[in-house]
């Protein structure tokens, strides 16, 4: 029998960061995962994540999950992939199919960190080839390299639908709409508006009436929905596409402990089907802990911290650190994480309708109706202010747990203090230096350089681009606004590409000054 | 005294609507009224619905459909999705070759 | 909400429910009072769906006979779900001499009592059956015999019961029995509600004996586990009913095309009895595909998609106790079923109907006496 | 090989690292994709979208999570019927046939 200190199940981000913690505490370690590649869906994630510095924030998904594997793999944690975990049974053992045997293995503590699945959603066609889910769309364009459609109808508006959306595009494929029952944007409003400023339409408060094709999807319609979400006759409108994704929500993937005897239950907070845990994730198993959405959907940045704490619980548990150790961990992870759930999106707030920041501003209504800040909104918000010469425009407009604007200005021109969920001001008597970095390295695509007046009637708006081709200097095209449309004339006058932007080029536009506040992207004609 | 589980209890009559005929467990191609009726048949559990239909008892194993049936059946029986009980998971987690499953001996002990 | 009517039957498996059905049918007012949240949570539902008259005690055969004579070929139509029923014959197979010798004793047995069924050679197995192992010497063949869906058949006498105006509760423990004078009357649950009737069908599996204590009977039976595995859908191969000489395994492919097989590891009779552990040891699956690939090499590359356990309530003889109980008019105990409570369920529902309103049944039960255990020293 | 699904070029990723080309065999026909990549991808990147056809309704089925959780995908390879092409890496030679239910011919 192989045997180890702790068993973990899962490599993503819940499951690595506990065999870290384990690892480091001196414990043997394994982890099991079914895919072929390790870090769970970081590995799709090729946008930078939000949090702070602790939270490996402005960092890409994929590179959080790189740098988290090779942590574990400096430790001498043993990481098993293809390794499909079939069963947990008592005494702690687990049948692993691993190439074509099955093995026992048992730990004296065991951690699932499984994930989650997509939730679906029926409506007529919905079963046709080209129908796929926003994880199956991002498999494919992100691993695999291909391109899941040409034409593609997006369902779902939450972060997921958001930042898959943008994923699409960014692989070349033409997002034709976003789509949501719901009658508001259910994701972070930045990452509603990166991608309604390229001219994505939302439609909220609607739904997929049916897909259409024989073999495979050509074509869908959507319609307009009341608020028992009952269509609204009349209201349909038809695209002609060839893919429809679906990116209704996550649910837990506790079928292993469900079948293993834990106590389940049934949280909505939570997401679904959970194991019942202790506050230090152990289940109604002694010895079985959960972390990671396993245990109730949250962002990997989340999961990541509940990783670190199931990890110290059971070195804990099995006697490899003292429980003082452990207390001072917790206070630690708990701060972070409790940062992280603070702010708009936090759980406690999950399905309502937050009308005012913390600052006491009226929340942007567009945003959440239309994926864009309306021009006649955005002045109200701290980030938004006008200068003499270039400055920082922070279209950050609703409290999430994120700052590495604050950081990424040397200059002291960006403040968000101690409280990461405030929304970023501009430090007055500060001097911006157009270095760039607060535009590359907002996750959101938020921040703009902008020179209201260059003296001749034009001005210079300076913004994230990560699509190709990437336009030269002296391409002449559109300025965009924030609703995708074109508003004015607009000419790149500089492009940027540094390694310490990781990839975000800085396009800076020159537009006639009036549109220095509304021309927000770039489209070449 | 009230005694919910009572299976003679009123759920009203079957009504059909448009959208019968969608399927809700894509493995075993079972539909919306299929579920839909056999609450009308007295199914008035997941188990016995998968028991009864064989929905969530395919390749994929209700990983899809699971909630879905969950909704569709609280609706019929005019309860709450939180009164019905977590849906079965049997292992194995995925389909594995009897011949892989067979090989187990290595490391037995 | 009524507590009362003329007939309570404890146990909504298989048995109870054919009970319920035949006795709604005969207009008895029944009411069903099933421990699970789920109709048919128990081995009804969990067994591998044998319908089988071969391998059965002589006490047992002629009824198991009379099901598969009479009851079973129209069941699908009178309960209006398709059970699945199929007679495609059973194969006891062999492998080794000592077996043969299990099988020929079987076989003389069964053919006493009228039952046909014959020991067949390696050759004559794969003319019937030429998708075994050819390391296969002989079997018994009984062509009479057959399978079905137990899921389904537990249900769907549920539901036909239930539409004939049949009352289940479910989640509804039973826990005591009373008498009163002289007779039984109050069934007693967890829950404490007290439901009265005329007579008292207890068909709980092994949870029976907890039951039947409180009226001072004890049936001498114990619990014993086994599991079962079902594969992917493999194309149609055959319908016959496979069991072997050594009891190791037995299985059939279903409509759905899957097959369905049970088996254990060898280990079951140190398994902690404990009704209430369902959950499948780690060892389990493995040794069943090993046993399943020696006599049926060719679902090597068919995938397992599930696998589960369930107990069964095995008597001291093998063989079920369905009987009235003299110390307690209106008691009627169907309940030690050793394994054997789906193919005869239908058999034993309709016996127990016949009991309650005094018809002619269907053969003489009397063998099946609850106090018949001796001490043999 | 039909190159137009393929992402040569992305704006994170950069160039797309070659790949070992393998040929294998859809419903008899040669196609060309990538030494271990999954199956389906190769398929997608070829413009294939039905991979199987159920068996009650005859309707058919592609790629639809992807990372071999639904089995919606799966197909007859070399014999084989039910397996999930999305986590299946393609070898060189493989045969790849569209399922029909359980078998590799259309009922009927």
């Amino acid at each position: 029998m192989n045997r180890y200190d702790v068993v973990i199940v899962g490599a993503g981000p819940a499951g690595l960061s506990a065999a870290i913690e384990a690892a480091k505490n001196g414990m043997k370690v394994v982890v099991f995962d079914e895919n072929s590649k390790p870090g769970g869906q970081l590995f799709k994630q090729i946008h930078k994540f939000f949090g702070s510095k602790e939270h490996k924030a402005k960092i890409r998904g994929f590179k959080i999950g790189e740098e988290l594997l090779k942590e574990a793999y400096d430790l001498g944690v043993e990481v098993v992939l293809n390794a499909i975990v079939l069963s947990l049974h008592g005494e702690k053992e687990l049948t692993v199919k691993v190439n074509d045997e099955v093995r026992h293995v048992k730990g004296d503590a065991v951690i699932i960190a499984t994930g989650a699945s997509e939730n679906m959603v029926t409506f007529r066609g919905w079963t046709l080839p080209g129908v796929i889910g926003a994880g199956a769309a991002q498999t494919m364009m992100n691993l695999n390299k291909v391109r899941p459609g040409n034409k593609i109808l997006m369902l779902g508006s939450g972060n997921v639908g958001l930042v898959v959306s943008f994923q699409l595009m960014q692989a070349g494929c033409e997002v034709v709409g976003l789509v949501d029952a719901a009658p508001r944007i259910g994701g972070y409003g930045v990452h509603a508006a990166k991608v309604a400023r390229t001219g994505v339409p939302f439609y909220l408060s609607h739904t997929i009436v049916e897909a259409e094709g024989t073999d495979h999807v050509t074509g869908v319609t959507i319609a307009q929905v009341d608020e028992k979400f009952q269509f609204i006759p009349e209201t349909e409108k038809h695209f002609d596409v060839d893919t429809i994704c679906l990116a209704v929500g996550l649910s837990p993937m506790s079928q292993l402990l469900k079948n293993a005897g834990c106590k389940i239950v049934e949280d909505p907070k939570r997401g679904g089907v959970v194991p019942e845990v202790d506050e230090l994730g152990m289940t109604s198993i002694p010895g079985v802990f959960a972390a990671g959405d396993v245990s109730g959907i949250e962002e990997a940045s989340s999961a990541m911290i509940e990783g670190r704490i199931s990890g110290a619980a059971v070195s804990e548990y099995l006697g490899y650190i003292t429980k003082e150790e452990l207390e001072e961990k917790i206070k630690v992870n708990e701060a972070a994480l409790d940062s992280l759930r603070q702010g708009m999106f936090a759980p406690k707030n999950r399905g309502k309708l937050v009308e005012k920041t913390d600052e006491g501003i009226d929340v942007s209504m567009n945003l959440l109706k239309k994926g864009f800040v309306a021009d006649e909104e955005i002045e109200r918000f701290p980030g938004v202010t006008h200068r003499v010469g270039i400055h920082p425009v922070m279209e950050c407009t609703q409290n999430i747990p994120c700052n590495p604007c604050q950081e990424a200005c040397k200059k002291g021109c960006i403040s968000i203090g101690s409280n990461i969920t405030s929304l970023p001001i501009v430090v007055e008597n500060s001097s911006c230096i157009n270095c760039g970095m607060c535009v590359a390295s907002c996750s959101g695509q938020a921040i703009f350089l902008v020179d209201e007046d260059l003296g001749d009637g034009m001005a210079t708006v300076t913004l994230p681009y990560e699509f190709i081709p990437l336009p030269k200097e002296g391409t002449k095209g559109k300025g965009l606004g924030r609703d995708g449309k074109p508003v004015c004339e607009a000419e790149v006058v500089s492009v940027k590409n540094m390694k310490a932007f990781d990839k975000t080029n800085l396009l800076t536009i020159k537009v006639p000054k009036e549109y220095a506040m509304k021309a927000r992207f770039f489209k070449a004609v | 005294m009230i005694i919910s589980n009572d299976r003679l209890r009123d759920i009203g009559e079957f009504i059909p609507q448009p959208d019968d005929d969608i399927l809700i467990c894509r493995c075993e191609e079972i539909t919306k009224g299929e579920i839909r009726r056999a609450c009308h048949d007295g199914i008035f559990t997941m188990e016995e619905m998968r028991r009864y239909l064989r929905n969530g008892m395919g390749l994929c194993q209700g990983q899809t459909c699971s909630k879905l049936v969950k909704g569709i059946m609280a609706r019929e029986l005019k309860i709450s999705p939180l009164d019905l009980e977590p849906a079965t998971s049997r292992a194995p987690m995925r389909p594995i070759e009897m011949e892989i499953y067979a090989r187990d001996g290595g490391n037995v002990g | 909400m009524k507590t009362t009517a003329d007939v309570i039957i404890v146990g909504g498996g298989v048995v109870g429910n054919a009970a319920a059905y035949y006795l709604a049918k005969r207009g008895v007012e029944v009411l069903v009072l099933e421990a699970d949240d789920s109709i048919g949570h128990g081995g009804s539902s969990r067994n591998g769906g044998g319908v089988r008259q071969s391998g059965r005690d002589v006490r047992e055969l002629p009824y198991a006979m009379y099901g598969i004579k009479h009851l079973w070929p129209t069941l699908s139509e009178e309960l209006g779900v398709d059970v699945e029923y199929h007679q495609g014959g059973n194969l006891r197979l062999a492998l080794e001499e000592s077996h043969i010798d299990i099988l020929k004793g079987q076989a003389e047995r069964a053919t006493a009592l009228g039952l046909d069924v014959k020991l067949i050679d390696g050759k004559e197995v794969h003319e019937i059956n030429p998708y075994l192992s050819d390391a296969i010497i002989g079997a018994t063949w009984c062509p009479t015999d057959g399978h079905a869906n137990p899921m389904k058949t537990t249900l769907a006498f549920y539901k036909r019961a239930r539409e004939l105006g049949a009352r289940f509760i479910s989640g509804e423990k039973v826990v005591e029995l009373r008498k009163f004078k002289g007779r039984i009357r109050s069934v007693v649950t967890e829950s404490g509600t007290i439901y009265e009737g005329n007579t008292v069908i207890l068909a709980a599996g092994y949870e029976s004996r907890e039951i039947s204590k409180t009226v001072g009977i004890d049936i001498p039976m114990s619990l014993f586990y086994e599991t079962c595995l079902v594969t992917e859908a493999q194309p149609p191969m055959f319908d016959i009913m496979l069991g072997v000489a050594t009891a190791e395994i037995y299985g059939h492919q279903c409509d759905h095309g899957s097959f369905v097989f049970g088996s254990g590891t060898g280990l079951e009779p140190s398994k902690v009895p404990d009704s209430s552990d369902l959950r499948v040891p780690a060892l389990d699956v493995s040794a069943n595909c090993r046993c399943i690939m020696k006599y049926v090499p060719m679902l090597k590359d068919a995938k397992v998609v599930r696998s589960w356990g369930g107990w069964m309530d095995i008597t001291h003889d093998h063989v079920p106790v369905i009987s009235p109980v003299e110390e307690v008019p209106g008691l009627l105990l169907a309940c030690g079923m050793s394994g054997h409570g789906f193919g005869t369920g239908p058999a034993v529902g309709l016996l127990l109907s016949q009991m309650v309103v005094g018809e002619k049944p269907i053969c003489d039960i009397t063998p099946l006496r609850y106090d018949r255990f001796k001490s043999d020293r | 090989m039909d190159e137009s699904r393929r992402i040569k070029e992305h704006p994170i990723f950069g160039i797309t690292e070659e790949k070992k080309e393998v040929h294998f065999t859809y419903d008899g026909k040669d196609i060309v994709g990538l030494e271990g990549e999954p199956i389906a991808a190769a398929l997608r990147a070829a413009g294939v979208m039905v991979h199987r056809h159920t068996k009650k309704r005859d309707e058919p089925r592609g790629i639809f999570c992807a990372i071999g959780r639904c089995t919606d995908c799966v197909m007859i390879v070399d014999g084989k019927p039910n397996i999930r092409t999305c986590v299946t890496p393609l070898v060189e030679g493989m045969e790849v046939k569209t399922q029909y239910g359980v078998s590799d011919r259309p009922a009927g």
